[in-house]
């Protein structure tokens, strides 16, 4: 056994560096990595804006935030643009979730959105854009 | 305590008696495990469902002896019974087939190419999946409208309609086993190359001496010297085949009718669908005699070696 | 060159078969990503519009990490035990000794029980152990497989008799022979053992689904089996469900095939 | 390590893993309730759980939800093993048998105390639950199949309305099929292809249910109609043949004028039809205005030891707060009256297709069929079915399916 250890690398060398530890380990490592990135994003915001055909921000539009629940959305939340025409949920609870918004003369207009997980904090890139076309869903 | 100790002491007579008791109690006690296992979840399992069969009993009824009449039943009126059979001897019959199938793919890997572990690896890859998700993969892929085989089928033109695989008659049966054959073919292969690596290399090189070609020499050394590892691969995977419920559950739960319904489904409907637990025990009884008749006339087939493994 | 032409045929058989093999992996793992509707004929080879949520759905439509865990934690358990109680049996089938005739055929014969004939009284027997609901009574029917007796039964067969009388005239008791001298020679066994109770433990279906009571006890083949029922049926979750259960089977046959594979084929020829 | 210290150690991790979550059914105040595959409404359930706790202090209660076909098994070896769920929701006809075999609670009594509570549901879907004058179960969502027809489709054939009768719904289907289109498909599982029957008059049973009376001219006839309609490609093979994924996703692929089935077709039909709009989707009653339920009830178990506690669970679970919740969240009628009023109301502006579909299994709730009371269903289902499946599949001649038929039925009632 000596002779074997002397030749080989130490033996705590072959039971840490070997297939059987590194991968499981990255494995763990990233699934911390990963959760720790959950942890620090997860408070629910979802932001945006609204803006008309034309592109220009729609103030005082109703956003309606939808969550999925079993066969169909729900609203679960409502809120108004600003003057920008931005909006913001503080606490959306779900991973799919569709938002809806709509002003009276302008049009409406309804997106899914789709998170990688619950409660993910989102800003979204494209505004939602108004158009009087957009019937229902 | 000490087995050193004794050593010099003992007489050398009185040292192998006590040693022949010691080393037949460590057997048993060794055995023992796996026996009180096998003895709680299979032998008596098994008397359970042996005097099960010979009464009338559900859940919170009490059991009333009936003699031989749930077997009257299943062999006098119950055509099922006989369907259930017939399909659940051709899965057992298709076995051959993938071990046919298995033993080429073994010669080849065996034989001195590049990359053949790659190519065991992943030959062998569906073996370690789970059968629900298997047949998961399985239905879809013979799904009537987007599944990849009628895909392929019929941009090749080889069919116009689609094919409803799994609700077909006639072909239900033959998708059921394919997807079989497709997981149980990795095990086979292993199986059958462990054996092939037993075969000492010395035999052929002797045949070839004496002017064999490549097939004799398959047919003269090879092929008798697996018997033992075809034995194998044919007693575990006909028991696998025929006793895995899930993959018929899950790919057609015994339909379309019963075109693909087996033993172990049927028996597991009767008992939990139509409460009749009684019928479901006869059908066991008769279905573990199948088995181990088909299974004592392989032994006898492959060279009557119960242990299977042997290989010295 | 002369090599290279002989060999070609072969290759494309093997290549033919190994595309058998994972064409129904392929399909699957393409549904599992796709962007369109899953029902739309016909069917994209490449998935067009990847996309990752099917996997967030599988994630939250049931505690999959509890799931997991407890299906972890069983084919552990399963794992110890068979390599425990396989090897002392397959050992003991290696002597000679009254009654292994029997015991062999009762070993065989145990294989030929439908398991879902035994559920009733295999219930029972667990509740009057106290062991439903936990750990050790959802492994516990699997601790103990008659094949993989019969694999270290082999391999022992395989080492050498004068080495274990070497060892005996040494004085090392039985324990020690097993320990010392046999286990490291049965490595490609002991693979076997821990590839093959993990898939039928991480398999098992039926058991679990009687066996627990409580959504914490819940096993990911029932998760699936779950999965199955009718609404999700319409997305690509379910395929995409299917990935994320088989990929730990498939890793740790990954990890272990070199053992596995070619242990189980070079070791048993030093026999 | 010497062997006693393995052996010791094992023992310790084997006690410490077997302890902590075998937790028997003992305790006084503790009720377990086992749902069928509706583990999705977790969040509502346990809102409910807390609320009655809390209602009732002291009380715990274990909640179990099985697969639909896994749960017959699962509570039948509870039964066997004397640990039975104290409530049960059980779908279809399994109930009868249960509670003809003893395992269910006679709830007469409890309906005879409390008259106000029997008040709130639908009496037609309330009196499917009685078996020999005795209520066994209290809705919890209900279900009866409809006709959808693809609108789409009956313009292109030139069709103005749905069938109101069954010559027409077969000369419907004939008019409609064409190459890869097809006319005409039911579900089949339980008994829910049998409306069809029921609009020719046959029965399968005789008033008294003590034997079989299907095998009539009559119901040859109306089988070799079926047969050469399928054969004809008016109505799809996938109707004899498929289970619930097939035939509700071959509808869905928009190339079948009609589907007999049940609402719940509807939430799977629009997952995987995108083509569904109030403009494309039809849904009205079968001709003849006959259906067949699958209803969903609560019942309780005989063994239960507290079952005054667990029919107040069950109370709590169906009260018009909860039912119409449930209605609300899942879109589901549940026979309580106002809950599925409310329900409607709520399902209206978002999905009026959904409404409209509901909206049939408030309809015509006295012309159902299929839904006898009958102990031993399930095995005349499998004596009946088979037989039936070969003559409209045309590898029996209908007269010859019908005399094994009535040979397999019979041999079932005489058996019981």
């Amino acid at each position: 056994m000596s002779l074997e250890e002397d030749l080989a690398r130490p033996r705590w060398k072959r039971w840490l560096f070997n297939r059987f530890v590194l991968v499981p380990g990255g494995i763990g490592i990233i699934a911390i990595v990963w959760n720790a990135w959950v942890f620090t994003h997860n408070h629910g915001t979802v932001a945006g804006r609204v803006v008309d055909a034309k592109g220009a921000p729609v103030e005082g539009a109703e956003v309606k935030l939808w969550v999925f629940n079993f066969t169909t959305f729900v609203e679960q939340a409502s809120t108004q643009t600003k003057a920008d025409g931005s909006f913001e949920f503080a606490s959306n609870p779900s991973h799919n979730i569709q938002l809806s918004a709509e002003k009276a003369g302008v049009g409406r207009s309804r997106i899914p959105v789709r998170l990688y997980f619950q409660s993910e904090d989102i800003s979204l890139k494209r505004p939602l854009q108004l158009s009087a076309a957009e019937t229902g869903k | 305590m000490s087995v050193t100790a004794m050593d010099s002491s003992v007489a050398r007579s009185r040292f192998t008696e006590r040693r022949s008791t010691r080393k037949a109690v460590l057997i048993w006690s060794f055995l023992a495990p796996s026996l009180v296992i096998f003895l709680l979840y299979r032998i008596l399992p098994l008397a359970w469902n042996v005097l099960l069969s010979f009464e009338a009993w559900s859940p919170l009824k009490p059991a009333v002896f009936i003699g031989f009449d749930n077997y009257r039943e299943m062999f006098q009126d119950d055509d099922v019974f006989w369907q259930a059979l017939w399909n659940t001897l051709g899965i057992i019959a298709s076995a051959p087939l993938g071990i046919a199938i298995a033993l080429g793919l073994a010669l080849l890997v065996n034989s001195n190419i590049r990359g053949r572990d790659v190519y065991r690896t992943l030959i062998f890859l569906s073996y370690p999946l789970m059968t629900v998700a298997v047949a998961i993969i399985w239905r879809w892929m013979f799904d009537e409208r987007v599944g990849l085989i009628n895909y392929v089928a019929r941009s090749l033109h080889l069919t116009d309609q689609p094919i409803p695989f799994l609700n077909s008659f006639t072909w239900a049966l033959p998708c059921v086993i394919a997807a079989n054959i497709w997981q149980m073919l990795g095990f086979y292969m292993i199986i059958i190359l462990t054996g092939l690596q037993t075969i000492p290399g010395n035999l052929y090189e002797a045949a070839e001496i004496d002017g064999a070609n490549s097939f004799r020499r398959f047919l003269r050394i090879t092929l008798p010297l697996l018997r033992p590892s075809l034995f194998l691969c044919f007693v575990i995977g006909m028991l696998n085949s025929v006793t895995s419920f899930d993959l018929i559950y899950v790919m057609t739960n015994g339909g379309p009718g019963h075109a693909t319904e087996i033993l172990v489904t049927y028996i597991y409907k009767l008992a939990f669908n139509q409460t009749r637990f009684d019928y479901a025990a006869a059908i066991t009884v008769v279905f573990f005699l199948l088995l181990l008749a088909v299974t004592w006339g392989a032994n006898r087939l492959s060279g009557g070696n119960v242990g299977a493994v042997e290989y010295d | 060159m002369a090599r290279q032409r002989r060999h070609w045929p072969i290759h494309l058989v093997l290549i033919a078969a190994c595309f058998v093999m994972l064409v129904p992996f392929y399909w699957v793992l393409k549904t599992s990503v796709s962007g369109e509707n899953i029902f739309s004929y016909p069917p994209s080879i490449i998935p067009r519009d990847p996309h990752l949520f099917y996997y967030v759905d599988v994630w939250y439509a049931i505690p999959f990490a509890r799931y997991f865990l407890n299906s972890v934690v069983v084919s552990v358990l399963t794992i110890i035990a068979n390599v425990v109680l396989n090897a002392m049996a397959g050992y003991s089938l290696t002597q000679a000794f009254a009654g292994k005739q029997i015991v062999l055929m009762l070993f065989l014969s145990c294989m030929m029980i439908p398991f879902q004939a035994t559920i009733i009284p295999a219930y029972l027997i667990t509740g009057k152990l106290g062991l439903l609901d936990s750990y050790l009574g959802l492994a516990l029917p699997m601790f103990s497989t008659i094949i993989c007796i019969f694999v270290f039964k082999a391999s022992f067969d395989a080492v050498p008799r004068s080495l274990l009388d070497a060892a005996r005239v040494d004085g090392l008791s039985e324990w020690l022979i097993i320990w010392k001298v046999m286990m490291p020679l049965a490595k490609a066994a002991v693979a076997t053992n821990v590839i093959l109770s993990f898939i039928w433990s991480w398999n098992n279906f039926m058991w679990p689904l009687i066996a627990t009571r409580s959504q914490d006890m819940q096993t990911l083949p029932l998760g699936l089996a779950r999965f199955i029922s009718y609404q999700e049926d319409t997305t690509g979750a379910l395929y995409a469900f299917c990935i994320m259960v088989l990929a730990p089977g498939i890793l740790l046959f990954l990890l272990a095939q070199k053992e596995f594979v070619q242990g189980l084929t070079t070791g048993a020829t030093k026999g | 390590m010497d062997r006693r210290t393995v052996l010791k150690t094992g023992l310790t991790v084997a006690g410490t893993l077997a302890m902590p979550a075998y937790l028997r059914a003992q305790s006084n105040k503790k009720l377990s309730i086992l749902t069928w595959n509706i583990a999705d409404q977790e969040a509502l359930f346990k809102e409910e759980f807390e609320e009655f706790k809390k209602a009732n202090p002291g009380v715990e209660i274990e909640w179990l939800d099985k697969k639909g076909p896994d749960l017959p098994a699962f509570y039948q070896t509870q039964l066997v093993a004397g640990t039975a769920p104290d409530v049960i929701d059980i779908q279809g006809a399994l109930w009868v048998e249960w509670a003809a075999n003893g395992a269910l609670l006679d709830l007469t009594p409890y309906f005879q105390n409390d008259p106000a509570f029997v008040k709130l549901f639908n009496p037609d879907y309330m009196s499917s639950f009685v078996y020999e004058k005795k209520n066994y179960l209290v809705p919890f969502y209900v279900a009866k199949t409809l006709l959808y027809y693809n609108k789409t489709m009956f313009k292109e054939a030139g069709l103005a309305a749905p069938p109101r009768t069954f010559d027409e719904l077969l000369s419907f289907s004939q008019t409609m099929s064409n190459g890869e289109k097809t006319g005409f498909l039911t579900l089949n599982f339980d008994w829910l292809y049998w409306p069809l029957m029921k609009m020719n008059g046959i029965e399968l049973l005789t008033p008294d249910n003590k034997k079989p009376a299907f095998n009539t001219p009559a119901a040859a006839a109306l089988l070799d109609r079926l047969a050469k309609s399928t054969a004809a490609g008016a109505i799809n093979k996938i109707a004899w043949t498929g289970r619930w994924v097939e035939p509700n996703g071959a509808f869905a692929s928009g190339t079948v004028g009609m589907l007999q089935a049940h609402s719940a077709s509807y939430f799977f039909v629009k997952g995987q039809g995108r083509w569904i709009n109030p403009d494309t989707l039809g849904a009205t009653q079968a001709p003849g205005d006959w259906s067949t339920p699958t209803n969903h009830g609560f019942g309780i178990s005989k063994s239960s030891k507290n079952p005054e506690l667990a029919f107040a669970l069950v109370k709590h679970m169906t009260s018009v707060k909860l039912a119409t919740r449930l209605a609300q969240i899942r879109r589901v009628l549940t026979a309580n009256t106002e809950a599925d009023k409310a329900g409607l109301e709520s399902v209206k502006s978002d999905d009026p297709l959904a409404y409209a579909v509901l909206q049939t299994q408030l309809e015509h709730t006295d012309k159902m069929t299929g839904n006898w009371p009958l102990a031993n269903d399930a095995q005349i289902k499998e004596a009946f079915w088979p037989e039936f499946q070969n003559a409209v599949l045309g590898r029996k001649e209908a007269k010859t399916a019908l005399a094994d038929a009535e040979r397999a039925v019979t041999r079932v009632l005489r058996r019981s």
